[in-house]
């Protein structure tokens, strides 16, 4: 992360990023910071224990482009139930993610994929997700297309 | 402010009864019946006398899943395909909020779906006769653990339901587990639990208090670990407890871990009052495994194997299928067979390891470091200094998700595998102290020719799940083809 | 008697005539196709130059079914999924014994049934094609591991096959694997291999040859393995062998086990002539394992641990279904990736154990004596040596089942776990080193409040499977309840 | 297995012991031996790489009334087919086991004793028998019953 190498195209770009419900597992959101900052875009990081609402409420004030929710403990489902209804009541249009360890238990990830999915998140990922992953997905959906793609140099 | 001083009787009482409101299943507690039914119990399932007495490292896993009929079939699996000496009840995460109507909710569910929506046992919501169920229906000891701020409710019904020994602390039970929780608010919280565990020892029920060594269980260097647990032992010894475990999260490095349980052990005795009987407690590895089963046996045998030099009184055990979820009961076993396995091949050798006794003095200075300072800051009031120390970030934990602490301090590995400071923030250590800490990483990053920046932690964060234990960037490559992608240096 | 001395072109030349007879696909070796052939295979699979140039320890497991195309599966997953650096092909058993026509008949019936009846892969009646097929569809460096006393044909057919590696020896391959086979024959046809080994290497093409350390795989003392390499590597030497890699097999003591692999290391340089680039190879416990896949993970871990302190240039990894019968290719590729992981995270750290200087000169002491033996009874000649000194027991192996050794020694755990020697027979070792295991056993004995007998060595047999390093009378309580039927002392 | 209690009724009962075709794993059979004779039999061990005549004529000569077999390698179906007949053909009455690693793999055990059951085996022990099993059936099949069972003190 340090002298990198990071596309102009991301640059301004406002992603929120925060763990849901009563979920305390903090290292993930930290290193997801991290490297989504040094891709370039802006981070709106809300930390642990962040409820639906401060989710949407700082969408709506930092005209995010996406919302990344982390959840690791287990919760996932009943802590995202709902969420997509306050994010279209609230008049966004957000690309939504969610990753991390989304059931209780041994899952078997295709299901868990299409439970999320069901629920209204564009893109669903497991805890062997790289931050590249996401930043690649993210540069996709955002339409940060090549031909914007200037690259810059940053030291972080 | 608060302060470091026993709660009177009446505080207790008066506190007790305000609970009782919070969940229905607190009215069936009663101290004096509760006191007959332990005395009740076999010798077996007591707690504190079987982990003293015990001339071995005793195993323990986790284990909690919502009902009490497949928590007593878990138990009673650990116990006899596992081996498990000692058995342990994890509580499950909405409890630990004290949001018992959502437990109740997720237990429900659970019940009608038949799939688990709680990732732990809500012993709240089964109430004391659930808890005597569960203590009867197995043969060994069983310990309540669960990363709960505001215990209080907690204790009450699980001393009354029948168990022993409960995990956790102001500090241990905040820092890496809340986001808003004050800690004079957990100190105060967790000085009605720990006086009620005093009442029951005083009434000839010892109650063992288990300090939650490993924090946030990532990178967290040992001196930081060790301060936490004996101000959480000291706190716990004013309020009459007189059974402490000590507990340390394995970091991987051997030499440092048995240094650190060396340390953990001699600080214990000296720090508390002989009153007090410490013990410790290992951890194996807490941050994050590799995804893949196989691997984690690895992980797994080398905590057992560090263990089985460094001889605590109790090693909590972890499965292979800890990366991905709530493990199955046979891979929960497993772990514990596993452990258990190397540990007896290892322990009845001699293996004296070079420098141990160095990197202890190490820790034995840090640790001074920073309970001196606690107490400057407290002005000999423990309970005062520990606050003080953490608004200051003169204590400090990594990656500390609560607002209590600064979370400034950051954690790498140095070229031997060892977790040093690589970011201070207010953290109280002596200039001489930092400076071997920044030349042992200064000689790291020159190995391997990059700058100290957060790059290495992240990559030492990742190092154990990717299969290393320091996280060099040559080993990008191999670990995951997709890693390139983000980083162009 | 046969000498020590190299072969001549027109003895290998014979020899190989006369061979031809044995089974049909003999015929299509033709040497100097075979070196064009070993030209023309990429640097990667070069097995001496991929050893000798690696600096970490690089993995093989053990590997064998019947079938081509089941054996070529089994590698590309055990490379693919297990992360293999090195390869094997485990060779069936009635193979060992020459008995082409019965592996012939278990191979068709193999394919008929399709249920294994081979317990390997019979590469002499797979043909120079075969191992060729093989060879050139996985990517890394295949090494051919047998057990064959007369293993000539089977060099002649796997060498032009394109298999640069072959492990065994005239004792190590006679000794623990054979009854009735006379030492002088096998060294006989040992020097056919190793010549023929010799001249590939004298075209360029060096095979790498590796002694089988382990030999019976129990208990066998550190010194008398390492004897036994050091003679068959000085009779592979003569016939002109350049890349010997010397084997050791784990007796679970770490410090004797680090102390035995330096002692192999320093002895095999000292020894062999400077031509020889000499390697070692650390084999994971070779005795019973544990009947539970968890428990064998654990004794796979301190094999992991073991090798990431001893830093041997190759490990043999076991899998967690060793116990029970040849593993599926997963448990053999989970074998792998558990010491990986394992011993990735150890061996970035200094770990320096007490005593290791000590136990590695009591070893080299031993080794002297057994060698200075030979070299007497040899009148200079290793060959004579070796097999007068088997003759009068002065070299022995514990449990060997061939007729050529006395199997008078027999090895029992010191107090501290290691392997010492119980029962000396007339092995050629001086009155001061048999006080010091005299004494050593003594001390166990009294730990332990009961005589030196058979029933010890009995004890230290089982007790890697019942949990144990050592077999203690204490331990047979929780190791088996049936235990206690059988004895009523 | 010293200065053991041994019932004097397991004297002078002889039994064969050996590992069946090209097997030469010994440790086993050598454990096995000094069992059985601590027990009291009289322990005729032919040792590894037996054949299928070597037993006969051992139980023949030595007037034997137990034969056991060990395989460790994993051919013991094919190294065993044959060997009852073989015993019949010499007229011999003797109570035959089979144990080891018997078959090829990781084998489902319940299957593989009905095999070598089929094939005449009185007897069929995986390899987690311990040698007290093999002389309690021993006792069993002998009619070694406890009315004969005066115990002796042996030094072994
Ligand atoms: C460290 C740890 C802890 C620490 C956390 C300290 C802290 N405050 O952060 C402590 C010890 C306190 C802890 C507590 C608990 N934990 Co915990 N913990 C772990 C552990 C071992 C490692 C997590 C970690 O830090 N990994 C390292 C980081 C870098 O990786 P990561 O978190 O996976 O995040 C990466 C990816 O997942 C991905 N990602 C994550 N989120 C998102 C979101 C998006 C949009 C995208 C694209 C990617 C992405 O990118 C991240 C960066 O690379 C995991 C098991 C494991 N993975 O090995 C269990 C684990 C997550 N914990 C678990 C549980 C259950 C708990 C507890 C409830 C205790 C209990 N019952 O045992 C409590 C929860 C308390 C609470 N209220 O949250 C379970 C969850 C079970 C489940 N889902 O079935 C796990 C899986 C362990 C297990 N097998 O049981 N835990
Ligand atoms: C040590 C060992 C070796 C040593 C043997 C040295 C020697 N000469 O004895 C060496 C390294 C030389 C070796 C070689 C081979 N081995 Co090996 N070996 C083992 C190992 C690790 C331990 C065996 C042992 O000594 N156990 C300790 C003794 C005390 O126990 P035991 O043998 O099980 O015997 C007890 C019981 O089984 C029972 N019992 C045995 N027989 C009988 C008979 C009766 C009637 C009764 C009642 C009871 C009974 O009582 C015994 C005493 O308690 C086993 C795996 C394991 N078990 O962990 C593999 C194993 C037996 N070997 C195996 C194989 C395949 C081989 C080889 C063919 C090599 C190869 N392809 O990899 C060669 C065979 C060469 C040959 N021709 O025989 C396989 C067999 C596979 C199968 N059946 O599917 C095993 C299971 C390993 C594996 N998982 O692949 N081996």
């Amino acid at each position: 992360m340090t002298d990198t190498i990071v596309p102009r195209s991301t640059m301004g770009r406002t992603v929120i990023l925060g763990v849901i419900g009563s979920d305390a597992h903090v290292v993930g959101i930290t290193i997801l910071e991290h490297a989504l900052s040094a891709a370039g875009f802006d981070v709106v990081n809300l930390g642990v224990k962040s409820s639906q609402d401060e989710f949407v409420a700082a969408a709506t004030e930092h005209e995010a482009e996406a919302v990344l929710v982390s959840s690791m403990y287990g919760h996932a489902r009943q802590d995202c139930e709902g969420l997509h209804e306050r994010i279209s009541d609230a008049g966004l249009d957000v690309v939504t993610y969610v990753g991390g360890n989304l059931a209780v238990g041994q899952d078997d990830f295709d299901q868990t994929r299409a439970t999320f999915e069901a629920m209204g998140f564009d893109r669903v990922f497991d805890a062997e997700t790289d931050p590249s992953e996401a930043i690649a997905a993210l540069e996709r959906d955002l339409q940060l297309t090549s031909g914007e793609s200037e690259t810059v140099r940053v030291n972080t | 402010m608060i302060r470091d001083r026993r709660l009177s009787t009446d505080e207790l009482r008066r506190i007790d009864a305000e609970l009782r409101a919070d969940w229905p299943t607190a009215e069936a507690v009663d101290f004096d019946e509760a006191v007959a039914y332990h005395e009740s119990l076999p010798p077996g399932k007591q707690f504190a006398s079987v982990l003293e007495g015990a001339d071995q490292p005793l195993l323990q896993p986790r284990a909690g899943v919502p009902r009490l009929d497949d928590q007593i079939e878990l138990l009673q699996y650990l116990e006899r395909d596992g081996g498990a000496d000692l058995l342990p009840v994890t509580i499950d995460s909405y409890t630990r909020d004290n949001e018992y109507e959502k437990a109740q909710t997720g237990l429900e569910e659970t019940r009608e779906t038949g799939t688990d929506e709680l990732n732990g046992f809500p012993a709240v919501n089964h109430g004391v006769d659930g808890c005597r169920e569960l203590v009867e229906a197995v043969d060994a000891p069983v310990e309540v653990r669960h990363g709960t701020p505001d215990a209080r409710l907690l204790a009450m019904v699980t001393f009354a339901g029948g168990f022993q020994s409960f995990e956790g602390g102001p500090i241990s039970y905040n820092i890496p587990y809340t986001k808003e929780h004050d800690l004079e608010e957990t100190i105060e919280h967790w000085q009605f639990v720990d006086r009620l565990a005093g009442a029951y020892t005083e009434c000839g029920v010892t109650i063992n208090r288990e300090p939650f060594g490993p924090l946030t269980g990532t990178l967290v260097p040992p001196s930081i670990a060790i301060a936490v647990m004996l101000l959480e032992g000291k706190l716990a010894a004013t309020q009459g407890v007189r059974s402490l475990t000590l507990g340390y999260g394995q970091v991987g490095n051997v030499v440092q871990d048995v240094a650190a349980l060396c340390a953990l052990r001699d600080l214990g005795e000296d720090y508390l009052s002989d009153e007090v009987t410490v013990t410790t407690v290992f951890h194996e590895w807490m941050g994050g495994f590799p995804p893949d089963e196989a691997r984690a046996n690895g992980v797994i045998g080398l905590g057992a194997a560090t263990a089985a030099i460094a001889r605590p009184d109790k090693v909590i055990t972890k499965s292979p299928q800890e990366f991905q979820g709530v493990p199955t009961k046979e891979a929960n076993a497993a772990g514990l067979r596993t452990t258990r396995q190397l540990m007896d091949m290892v322990i009845e050798q001699d293996i004296d390891i070079d420098g141990i006794a160095r990197e202890r003095q190490l820790i034995l200075r840090e640790v001074r470091c920073l309970l001196d300072r606690v107490e400057e800051l407290g002005d000999g009031d423990v309970a005062r200094g520990t606050i003080r120390a953490f608004e200051s970030g003169e204590l400090d934990v990594p990656f500390a998700p609560s607002d209590s602490a600064r979370g400034d301090v950051l954690p790498a590995r140095d070229d031997d595998g060892r977790v040093r400071i690589f970011e201070f923030g207010n953290l109280a250590l002596d200039e001489e102290i930092r400076e071997i800490h920044v030349a042992r990483l200064d000689s790291r990053a020159e190995t391997e020719g990059r700058d100290r920046t957060f790059r290495m932690v992240a990559d030492d964060v990742d190092a154990i799940s990717d299969g290393h234990l320091i996280g060099r960037p040559s080993h990008e490559a191999d670990a995951d083809p997709n890693r390139g992608e983000s980083d162009a240096d």
